[in-house]
């Protein structure tokens, strides 16, 4: 196969650029990098577990980041176990509690639009005599209380729902679902991943009540290399990984200090002027929206509106086009998307959220996700905007199924 | 929304992709036909004018990721000129290689187009002429297999889910 | 408790300061640093399997370090699997063969001087049915290969015998281990433990025949957040780690591409002159060893001498002193090494490999383990051996062992 | 070689690991004793002068980590002037205190140093004055007791491993 540096040459660098694609990662502010520097080689370069200065060091950026992180979350007491990322954490949230348990309870109960780092552990236990049960959706992607209520029984050993989705940026009504849980048997887990949540909405555990919560640093413009999973005093997890054991007890080897130092720095930075953040998100989404809904046809709008979506999301699917092609087209105008497309995985299976909201096949290969931040503003969406109607035009010219559509419309018409 | 596996094109791929030759539908085409289906995410259609038994022009259109618009679009610059027995020759690995390579995930790219392009030849000799000649074979082809595959799976999922496509 | 803030002002900036504790994780130099900076967000901040231009440019490291690591292996074929570190990639070698295997074969051989990221998976697969035989080592560290080849039965799954050691520096004869096992029986996987010997010794997996091989990027004075499982074609893994796959099958998450970035510039720095690196490193190794045996009474040298021993690696025991208080008492003095004592860890058990070579409790309490690097000189060498004398001797003034010994030696000198 | 928990000592600690007060054997102490073992890793002696019932003067010697040492000076500060009876009462949460703190793994340090002074007092009356005064139990304290299960527990792993001490 050819190399890629030939295939970025043949691309070029598109003379204007909007990063929308913070859903699958993104780029880190300089300020998150400055924080990040001194801690390579200056600082706390060593390990935080070992007597000696930049060990000690080291600790220092541990300690104050998760106090920090604790604020954030209002976490008073319980742990934070650091991990690499929110796969990590996950995982461990979902296998480390199936591990930890008496094993007499063997149903995991998530939803149907959980990321696979939750679905995907959670099946990896059906092996081994787990049951795992899948909650069905509305069409904005709501997971019903009463229905949940209705799966629990004496079985049930956890809940995972998520707080915020990912491609959808359907805002469950966490405190609820817990509630729900809780009020029929207080010893079953609550898990929330809470990846998509962190830094768009208010979190505070001890309000909510869950157990477990998922966190991520590369989605609040951290670096990569830190995922962090609260762990509420009392809940029994048992590791997943096993090595030398460091600051903490649930996840072996060194911690990644310059990645803790830059995603300690995200987090001042997300959570100074938070509100503001999420009302010039708010108001970018909905210019980014609106945009579209109002100048591209036969465009639909996957997920819920106003304040029940997430302040970043924005998922259309386009119809009659192959979001693969999609994400290429607008990669060539600077504009950086991704699709539920199945396309590009060749498991004939697009995104199972989009499938799960109950829309077809063909409208998840469509789907666009585009994810704002607080770092752009409104000529990056107007740049956005005038990309994406003849980005869609120009593979609707190409798309046997567009013109058909057109044909039909026209014969409608004149009949 | 992840994928598997990073898809590097290659520079034909993406110069097809942005300037497709011989796209859109052929209103005075001799034959037509689609492989594929919206639900799997790709289908491609491919026109062809033939006189005497040669592919004087070409045309396609498709829906589906770049690779599948770069396949369709190479594979009808490839059948011009060609005899119907020439055209029906060509494999899906003589598509990749013009385009210079595809990421393994991607073979059913050119696997689709050669599919439609067979079906295309098939159907003008037993629509068209009402004849069929000896070096085309009566069973399906590969690559025809394989697109009808394709598009039944998708049926099967469908009907498994309960979902009406 | 303190705040570590406070303990950091109390103990101060050494004037001068050696870093010697590259066993736990170390500085990374600034080349290195310069060359994950873009990959923050000037380009290639993107997912890798993702189809847009920084999706590309993060795939264009991803394919270049693996092209880099696997010449520098001499790997032809193969997978090469990131993971966040060895301990990860250790535990997806042990527990992922597990995992991919048919289940009849279950058990594990390895030496009784592994890092603990072999030994503990190793361990955890009891609890489901496998057996984990540990083979004792000679005084020097050494695994014999009769005694290996007599452990090896139809039932074996596997083999996992570290390349060099951590701790006391013993290079294995890996290629004659793997001989040993395959002449047996040549379905048994042979795995190695490569972390401590990649960038010291040559390494060559087609040579030496091993199946599955782990390295680490903060090793090699690399960043953390970087580690690598060699997998030989045709060897069966399983993921132990689930959600949304990459550029990879065998680790979840999307890659940390600076990280990586940082790997590939260490990589190059450290094969880049490797001979003289590593010649450089043997004579400041002698150098620091010999300055302490000839002037520090006393002391026992831990781990095999000369070619058999890591280029790096520098282990001493000094009796009558325990070695926690050794690593803070040379950390205010600027020089940072860590102890194989158990006084920090309250499990009363120290070095594992220390004791493995025989060495009694209290020797291993007081093993220093000094990790000298490519990027140290004389003068460092020297001005540590200023100020480990003064140092064992101002603990020795407070140690009753100590004084004890003296008076005992007294005694016999009287008689 | 990586510890499971960080240990962050407290300006006192680090002080007196720095500057031990009282160091050294004490050549012409009434009573001494040691508790436990070079084994676990932490040996603390503990030297007393004692003058009518009170301790006229403390020293130590410790072989151990740097909470140790601090600990062990800093008991041998706080019997100092004070009535046998009064050094008895002294709890491993004052030394604790009197440290400003210590990471929990490092509690034994504190606990140590008291089985060590609490032995050493006990061993004044019991081989040097040889009487009972009845504010001192028959029965170990704890932290003689926790002392002596040091000493105890590394003997049963040397004997478990086949070593000899
Ligand atoms: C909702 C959700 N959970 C978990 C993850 C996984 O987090 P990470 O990318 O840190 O592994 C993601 C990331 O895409 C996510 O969106
Ligand atoms: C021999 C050996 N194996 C594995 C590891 C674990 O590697 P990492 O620190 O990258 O998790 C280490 C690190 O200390 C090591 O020395």
């Amino acid at each position: 196969m050819v190399k890629v540096s030939e295939f970025l040459k043949q691309h070029g660098k598109p003379s204007r650029e909007v990063y929308l694609d913070h859903e699958n990662s993104g780029w880190v502010p300089p300020e998150v990098v400055e924080a990040m520097l001194p801690y390579f080689n200056q600082r706390g370069y060593g390990h935080p577990s070992i007597t000696n200065l930049p060990g000690w060091e080291a600790y220092e950026v541990v300690e104050s980041t998760l106090e920090k992180v604790n604020k954030t979350i209002n976490a008073r007491g319980g742990e934070l176990v650091i991990t690499h990322n929110g796969t990590e954490a996950n995982n461990l949230a979902i296998i480390g509690t199936a591990l930890g348990s008496g094993r007499e309870r063997r149903k995991i109960i998530t939803s149907a639009i959980e990321h696979v780092s939750i679905l995907f552990p959670a099946r990896s236990l059906e092996e081994y005599g787990y049951r795992v049960v899948t909650i069905p959706v509305d069409k904005e992607g709501f997971v019903d209380p009463d229905m949940l209520s209705m799966l629990i029984d004496y079985e049930t050993l956890m809940v995972s729902i998520q707080m915020v989705n990912h491609e959808i940026g359907t805002i469950q009504n966490i405190k609820t679902l817990v509630e729900t849980v809780k009020d029929k048997d207080d010893r079953i887990i609550f898990h929330t991943d809470a990846v998509d949540a962190y830094g768009r909405i208010k979190i505070d555990v001890e309000e909510l009540g869950v157990d477990l919560m998922t966190l991520s640093s590369h989605k609040i413009h951290g670096p990569r290399g830190v995922g962090v999973l609260y762990v509420r005093e009392g809940v029994r997890l048992k590791p997943i990984m096993h090595g030398a054991l460091s600051t903490q007890k649930m996840w072996p080897g060194v911690e990644n200090i310059p990645a803790i130092a830059g995603f300690n720095k995200a987090i001042d930075l997300t959570f100074t002027n938070f509100d503001d953040n999420v009302k010039k998100m708010k108001m970018l989404r909905d210019m980014l929206m609106d945009g579209i809904l109002n100048n591209v046809p036969e465009v639909l709008l996957n997920g819920p509106r106003g304040d029940k979506r997430a302040p970043d999301n924005v998922n259309i699917s386009f119809l009659h086009v192959e979001g693969e092609s999609i994400t290429v087209e607008l990669s060539l105008r600077g504009v950086y998307v991704s699709s539920g497309s199945a396309c590009t995985s060749r498991v004939l299976e697009p995104s199972h959220v989009i499938l799960a909201i109950g829309r077809r096949y063909e409208e998840a290969h469509g789907s666009i996700l585009f994810k704002v931040s607080r770092y752009h503003n409104k000529e990056d969406i107007e740049y956005v905007l005038s990309q994406v109607p003849p980005a869609i035009e120009r593979l609707r010219i190409i798309s046997p199924l567009a013109r058909e559509s057109r044909e039909a419309v026209k014969k409608v018409v004149e009949v | 929304m992840s994928t598997r596996t990073p898809l590097i094109y290659t520079p034909k791929i993406l110069d097809l992709f942005r300037n497709p030759k011989n796209l859109g539908k052929m209103e005075d085409a001799t034959v037509s036909s689609q492989a594929g289906s919206p639900a799997c995410g790709d289908v491609i259609t491919i026109y062809l004018k033939i006189e005497d038994s040669r592919i004087i022009d070409a045309s396609f259109e498709s829906y589906g990721c770049a690779a599948n618009i770069a396949a369709a679009s190479i594979i009808t610059e490839m059948v011009k000129g060609k005899t119907l027995k020439e055209a029906w020759d060509i494999t899906w690995e003589d598509v990749t290689n013009e385009l210079g390579g595809l990421p393994s995930i991607k073979y059913h790219c050119s696997i689709l187009a050669v599919g439609g392009l067979k079906r295309a030849i098939r159907k003008y000799f037993q629509e068209i002429v009402k004849m069929h000649p000896d070096w085309l074979p009566k069973d399906l082809s590969k690559e025809e297999r394989q697109a009808l595959e394709e598009e039944e799976l998708i049926e099967r999922i469908y009907r498994k889910y309960g979902v009406v496509p």
